[in-house]
């Protein structure tokens, strides 16, 4: 049996489906910013593989990966820095609690 | 007097409307009125002089072969339409009947006008209010109907037409604080109004045709030569008739608009709501027969198409018999008086009417006797109606009222003025030898040269006015004695006032003896006319059982009419009620004009069509509010329309590359 | 074809990729949730090491689920109390959720299948791909050289330094 | 420049430097700003006369294209747009008209409170669209002045209007708005048929008009578009609705220069661009709009019989009379078109004068419910007398210019070989009578009878600026009805070139 580039593409999608009905269905913003994460690894993973499978002289997609990780590692920071500080201000980290600045 | 200088004769009255109306209104009253009755004087000698010279002078161009020739003595460019055709001129024509109107019209007009001095007062001889405007807009009239009479083309015509149907509106209403007056000046603009749209469309049709407005090349010199266009027009139908007989049909319901004939007389018994001497200038003398000129000056067009004068005759046959009806019932004098202005002047559409059949004139060597016998009664008839208008007028001041209710016995108190009025009641009954006499003469002989029956008919018209003119004369003058309220007894009038009477009375006794055929005929060439014995005589004998009927009712209070009303109930009420014509137009311009046609289109126009905008308005308000809800901050709700936004996308472009 | 070996760590790791990607988002403690993830994020480490990015692999270790996982858990120690459910989902939000990422694994494995005939050819061989021409090609300038986003990356995890700490601090 | 030698461009410049005059004036210095406002519309008004003996003297001199002072000054190379001026008789005419309703709108609003100098300010601006478009020969340009005089509106009815007036000013600028989108496809979709030769598009319409390029099948589609896109701002049947509400809550000088000036904007626009352009079109499809704007003409008219509020009762009758003038453009031979322009000239002054009336009249009664008045006539007789000399020239007395210019269209309608179209002559002079039986009932329910209220007998005359709004209109109508012929001398020539067009296409 063949590991072709399809089995690699379906967990992947799997995992992006996920991310994207968390983000939709989820309140809690760590919980979002978790979705998120799934959708941005699902993202690296085609990233990899495409490359791997198709251009395997080249290495542009491994790279796009490795600064996404790093981009990616600096988003959750940020986030998070001012989820907590939100959590401070709010005592919540509910999406539909937090609407103090909406409007 | 050149006739070139005829210009002047306009001209006059209207820098005095200018004049009157710009200026006048800061000047004392008095002095306007003076200025006016001033003007209107040079215009009459004016007039006059212009008429002596075109009948009597030989002017260039005026005589030619024994026949009085058409001249035209002044033509400006006015409007053109195209460039080298249909051009509406404003000019001078001289014929025989312009020339005859300028001398009607400014007669009377000056008696008018020298009369309202005295009418247009108070008690105390003051002028009243709006003194100043008055004159204005007699001047005004005068002017328009001076102009109209002597338009050189059809297009001339209709503007002063609209003209004098704008000062007859402006002078009826003159009392505009009173509502009755107030209606009646704007039933006669509109009534009037209307025709004038036929004759409109009468205009549009002749002139698509013949492309032209003005008569002479429409008809040629003196009516004798119709052009070819014309001719070959009556070939051409249109729903079953020629083009020209739709044309000339449409034209005379125009002047038969101005001239009150049936169905659109309603407007002139109401018109009575103006000052009377008004009444007598506008609604008796003058404006009424502008439909009667308007067809003697097409009268060539109409000899040759027999439809529109077949039309022409029965209408005029049955409006003077109608009003002849309805006028010996009525209480209101000046009512009475209009009603009897109708059927005389349908006596004159009649007379113009009966002088033809089958294209053709009728009556040999005496051909177009109708013709003249019409403009001769439109002259004498002029005199006398305004006479009689102006007595009334003068009883009306005395008295205070319309009604003859409150008159009654009136001859020991106004002398003079019952003289004057009994030769009017004489001249219109046809006694010879008032003017009446030899005119209405001439129109029977016409008729019965037509067929006997037109002849009967008319006669009997005849024997009915003689009736109800004596009825009324002896209703004010005699019938019981006179009651007098408060202190002044009534009393003959101011000279002013009393000086027009006589001057009309005795033109009224003399007129008849003018040579008419000599001056007045259709194509300008002298007609010999002879007194018909046996007619006028069977005439005469009508007349006077018709006075005879009338002493013997009137003559003293007695309660025959009484018994008679009581009698004939139902036909007394029909004729009081003028046969509901009244009621009649009412319904037609309130329930089905206003009622059913403007409000329905009114609310059309606020709930479909608008509704319809506001509809589309409210729809993409109420789709915005929809779509505003989704904007709703919610970054969950974006990605989620996003993801599906995007999945449609996708799909549609699978979906399109697939199929293609 | 492909050894066992291979295959059977295939179907391990893409079973632990579906399985925690759905608890992930489906559990209602959020402290499973990053467990879960932290799952998941190993599992793609796999992936990458099966597909001979050694270098790429440790790092979503080191960075991932070394590092952004337990700054997750912090977070969450920070503000949930032990032990709490999250609130019950909506239903409305629920079909909205299933119906777009629904629609959108549907749309989207429609279309890989569609093509999975293109890609039938097994794993290619990768031409001799060090460490060290990862390290030269990451500080080089020339074609392949990767510096001015090596330098930008820094930059921004400098700013995010910065930021996080300006952010967070106590005012 | 080049540009600066054409006095066309004055026309433009005047009322921007009236513009910028009345922004250097203090809010509070309502003499200022008058003196501004009464000098530039002085000059406008004075630049007409000079530009319409400038033509007569032109034409005299033997001048026989078909506009003259023309200059063409490149604006935005890529899409070969210009500023292309020119004139021929009909835009003379209307310029000169336009200068008057300003020159007499500035004394209309002589006592606007409040935001005077605001007022003034985008009633220059809407002068500065009226005489741009006027002026222009070019679709783009012209399309520019159009928006320009359209957009002031919205402010001009929505701040300074009375009654129901956000919903008015909303509706009327909604509505022009539809119009204009339609007429922007019509113009991009002439631009890009301008010319055989690809690539040389052309927004200058006497070449659009030379080159003669634009297919049939397009034609047919484009004409309707311009045509109702004019014909919306014409009033045209069924798209009049925003005339009645917006004349109703619009102050009085706007509701002069929208009913005086703007309305015929579209008549003018129908016939230069839409039939002059696509004379084919015109030809196969004018017998649509002829239905649309004759029903305009009679349904018009009998609306205005039921109305109780002047100003719907003006609006309605300009429904009509705006009707005239697009039925006459229709008939495609100049003698109706000439009408088509006497009548634009005759109803502008006229309803600008009715509506100068009207507000004055209701400054001081404080209603226009005709139920509520009567006898105005004994308390204010100059208002009185100008409101019947008005009505007058409305329902077509000789003398006035509406007389002249019915019958003008009455007469070139009815010389139309087609039989369809003289019946339908016929059917539109109907609307005489019913003209007469709205303004007389007006006349006779407001200024005659008894006086209504009792506390209107203190009210006051006219006073002099009142009167020299009143006067120039007076004059100017009279003018036009007594001397029809030099008017006609000066538009009729115009419509050669538009009527040669059309008949090469029959």
């Amino acid at each position: 049996m063949d590991l072709n580039l399809i089995m690699y593409l379906i967990p992947s999608l799997i995992m992006f489906g996920c991310g994207v009905y968390g983000f939709i269905t989820r309140k809690n913003m760590i919980a979002i910013l978790i979705s998120l994460e799934l959708m941005l690894n699902s993202v690296d993973i085609n990233f990899v593989v495409f490359n791997r499978y198709l251009f395997p002289a080249q290495q542009e997609g491994m790279f796009f990966t490795l600064f996404a990780i790093a981009i990616a590692a600096a988003e959750t920071a940020v986030a998070i820095a001012i989820i907590i500080n939100v959590y401070r201000a709010a005592k919540n980290v509910d999406i539909n609690q937090i609407t103090k600045m909406k409007f | 007097m050149p006739l070139s200088s005829t210009i002047y004769v306009l001209a006059i009255p209207l820098f005095m409307f200018l004049f009157l109306g710009l200026v006048g209104v800061k000047m004392p009253r008095k002095i306007t009125g003076v200025i006016g009755v001033l003007g209107m004087a040079v215009t009459t000698v004016w007039a006059y002089a212009i008429a002596f010279t075109y009948f009597f002078g030989n002017g260039e161009g005026q005589m030619l072969d024994g026949v009085r020739q058409q001249v035209v003595a002044t033509d400006w460019t006015w409007l053109s339409f195209y460039a080298d055709k249909l051009v509406v001129k404003l000019g001078v024509l001289i014929d025989p009947i312009s020339a005859m109107m300028l001398v009607v019209i400014s007669t009377v007009s000056f008696m008018v006008h020298l009369y309202s001095l005295g009418y247009m007062s108070d008690h105390d001889g003051n002028p009243e209010k709006g003194f100043q405007r008055y004159y204005a807009d007699l001047a005004l009239f005068t002017f328009s109907m001076l102009g109209l009479v002597v338009s050189t083309n059809i297009f001339q015509m209709f503007i002063f037409f609209e003209m004098v149907g704008v000062s007859s509106y402006l002078l009826i209403g003159f009392y505009y604080g009173q509502q009755p007056a107030n209606h009646a000046s704007k039933k006669a603009f509109i009534v009037t109004r209307l025709a004038d749209l036929f004759f409109l469309i009468g205009i549009l049709i002749l002139s698509f045709y013949t492309k032209t407005f003005d008569f002479k090349e429409i008809m040629g010199a003196n009516g004798h030569d119709v052009c070819n266009a014309f001719t070959s027009a009556q070939g051409l139908t249109f729903m079953g008739c020629s083009v020209t007989a739709w044309a000339l049909t449409f034209i005379f319901i125009g002047g038969a608009g101005k001239s009150a004939m049936y169905p659109l007389h309603i407007w002139l018994p109401d018109a009575m709501e103006g000052p009377t001497p008004v009444s007598a200038l506008i609604h008796a003398a003058t404006m009424v027969v502008a439909g009667v000129f308007l067809v003697a000056r097409m009268f060539p067009l109409y000899v040759l198409e027999q439809g529109a004068m077949d039309i022409i005759c029965v209408v005029g046959a049955f409006t003077a018999f109608y009003a002849a009806a309805v006028a010996c019932t009525q209480s209101d004098i000046k009512r009475a008086l209009a009603f009897s202005t109708i059927s005389q002047i349908a006596f004159m559409m009649t007379s113009l009417a009966v002088s033809s059949a089958n294209g053709k004139l009728l009556g040999g060597h005496e051909a177009g006797l109708g013709y003249m016998a019409s403009m001769f009664h439109l002259f004498t008839h002029a005199m006398f109606k305004a006479l009689l208008f102006l007595c009334a007028g003068a009883i009306i001041h005395a008295v205070h009222s319309n009604e003859n209710s409150k008159m009654h016995g009136l001859h020991k108190f106004m002398p003079i003025t019952s003289i004057a009025f009994l030769i009017g009641c004489l001249a219109i009954a046809g006694i010879p030898p008032f003017a009446g006499f030899f005119s209405k003469d001439e129109i029977l002989v016409a008729c019965y040269e037509k067929g006997i029956g037109w002849g009967l008919w008319m006669s009997m018209v005849a024997g009915m006015t003689a009736f109800y003119m004596f009825r009324i004369y002896y209703l004010i003058f005699f019938w019981k004695k006179h009651e007098v309220h408060g202190e002044h007894a009534p009393k003959d009038q101011p000279w002013t006032m009393t000086v027009p009477l006589i001057v009309l009375a005795i033109i009224s006794c003399v007129a008849g003896f003018a040579p008419f055929g000599k001056l007045v005929t259709w194509d300008g060439a002298q007609l010999e006319t002879h007194m018909n014995w046996p007619i006028a005589g069977a005439s005469v004998g009508i007349a006077l059982i018709g006075i005879g009927l009338a002493t013997m009712m009137y003559w003293k209070e007695n309660p025959l009419p009484d018994k008679l009303a009581t009698m004939f109930k139902g036909l007394w009420t029909a004729s009081y009620k003028r046969f509901y014509m009244d009621e009649l137009y009412q319904f037609i311009t309130h329930k089905i004009i206003f009622q059913s046609i403007s409000k329905p289109i009114a609310w059309f126009d606020r709930t479909i069509i608008d509704g319809f905008f506001n509809l589309l308005g409210n729809v993409t308000n109420s789709a915005s509010f929809g779509i505003r809800k989704m904007q709703s901050g919610n970054v969950q709700g974006y990605v989620s329309y996003y993801i599906i936004g995007a999945v449609l996308l996708a799909a549609v472009t699978g979906v399109v590359i697939l199929c293609f | 074809m492909e050894s066992l070996g291979n295959v059977i760590m295939y179907v391990i790791i893409a079973l632990t990729i579906i399985v925690f990607s759905v608890l992930a988002v489906t559990t209602k403690k959020i402290l499973r949730s990053a467990t879960y993830l932290l799952f998941v994020l190993l599992a793609t480490a796999a992936i990458y090491f099966q597909m001979d990015y050694e270098f790429l692999g440790a790092t979503q270790i080191a960075v991932y689920a070394g590092g952004i996982v337990v700054l997750f858990v912090f977070a969450i120690m920070l503000t949930h109390k032990p032990g709490e459910d999250a609130a019950p989902i909506t239903s409305h939000k629920r079909t909205l959720g299933l119906v777009a990422c629904g629609a959108g694994v549907l749309l989207c494995g429609a279309a890989m299948l569609g093509y999975a005939k293109f890609c039938g050819q097994s794993l290619p061989s990768m031409s001799d791909f060090t460490i060290d021409s990862l390290g030269k090609m990451l500080l080089s300038t020339d074609k392949y050289g990767y510096l001015l986003p090596f330098e930008a990356v820094s930059v921004l995890l400098l700013a995010c330094i910065i930021g996080g700490i300006v952010i967070a601090r106590k005012r | 420049m080049e540009i600066f030698s054409n006095m066309l461009i004055y026309f433009v410049i005047i009322p921007v430097l009236t513009l910028a005059g009345l922004a250097l004036t203090k809010n509070k210095g309502i003499d200022a700003i008058r003196a501004v406002a009464v000098t530039g519309a002085t000059a406008l008004v004075g630049l007409a006369v000079y530009l319409v003996v400038y033509f007569l003297h032109a034409r005299a001199a033997g001048d026989t294209s078909d506009m003259i002072l023309q200059t063409s000054v490149m604006w935005y190379e890529p899409l070969n747009i210009k500023l292309a001026l020119g004139v021929d008789g009909v835009s003379v005419v209307m310029i000169l008209l336009s200068a008057f309703i300003v020159f007499a709108g500035v004394f209309a609003s002589w006592k606007m409170d409040p935001l005077p100098k605001q007022f003034f300010l985008w009633f220059f601006l809407l002068s500065t669209g009226v005489f741009g478009f006027f002026i222009s020969v070019d679709l783009f340009t012209m399309f520019m002045f159009y928006e320009v005089a359209l957009i002031p509106m919205y402010l001009l009815i929505g701040v300074w209007g009375s009654g129901n007036k956000n919903y008015s000013a909303m509706k009327l600028t909604l509505m022009l708005m539809g119009g204009s989108a339609f007429l922007m496809l019509g113009i991009i979709g002439i631009y890009f048929h301008s010319t055989s030769t690809p690539g040389e598009y052309t927004m200058n319409l006497l070449d659009i008009a030379k080159n003669n390029a634009i297919p049939h099948n397009w034609q047919m589609f484009l004409f309707p578009m311009t045509f109702v896109g004019f014909g919306v701002l014409g009033a045209m049947f069924p798209f009049h609705t925003w005339s009645p509400d917006g004349h109703a809550s619009a102050p009085t000088a706007v509701s002069m220069l929208h009913a005086g000036v703007l309305m015929k904007l579209g008549g003018y626009g129908c016939f230069r661009i839409a039939i002059y352009l696509m004379p084919f079109a015109a030809q196969q499809l004018g017998w649509i709009f002829l239905t649309l704007t004759g029903i305009s003409i009679v349904y018009g008219a009998f609306s205005a019989c039921v109305q109780t509020d002047l100003k719907y009762i003006n609006a309605y009758s300009s429904v009509s009379h705006c009707g005239m003038v697009l039925f006459a453009i229709l008939m495609f031979n100049s003698t109706a078109m000439t009408g088509a322009v006497l009548q634009m000239l005759s109803h502008g002054l006229m309803t600008a004068l009715f509506f100068a009336l009207i507000g004055m009249i209701y400054g001081r009664t404080h209603t226009r419910d005709i139920r509520e008045m009567g006898g105005l006539m004994h308390i204010m007789p100059y208002l009185g007398v100008g409101y019947v000399i008005a009505g007058f020239a409305s329902l077509g007395l000789p003398g006035l210019s509406g007389f002249v210019a019915e019958m003008t269209i009455f007469v070139g309608s009815f010389e139309h070989t087609d039989m369809f179209h003289r019946v339908f002559t016929i059917a539109a002079t109907t609307s005489i009578v019913i003209t007469a039986v709205y303004i007389l009932r007006v006349v006779g329910k407001l200024l005659y009878g008894a006086v209504q209220d009792e506390h209107h007998r203190s009210l006051t005359d006219a006073d002099a600026t009142e009167r020299i709004s009143t006067a120039t209109l007076i004059i100017a109508v009279a003018i036009i009805g007594c001397f029809p012929n030099f008017f006609i001398n000066i538009i009729r020539d115009s419509f050669t070139p538009v009527v040669q067009a059309l008949t090469s296409v029959m």
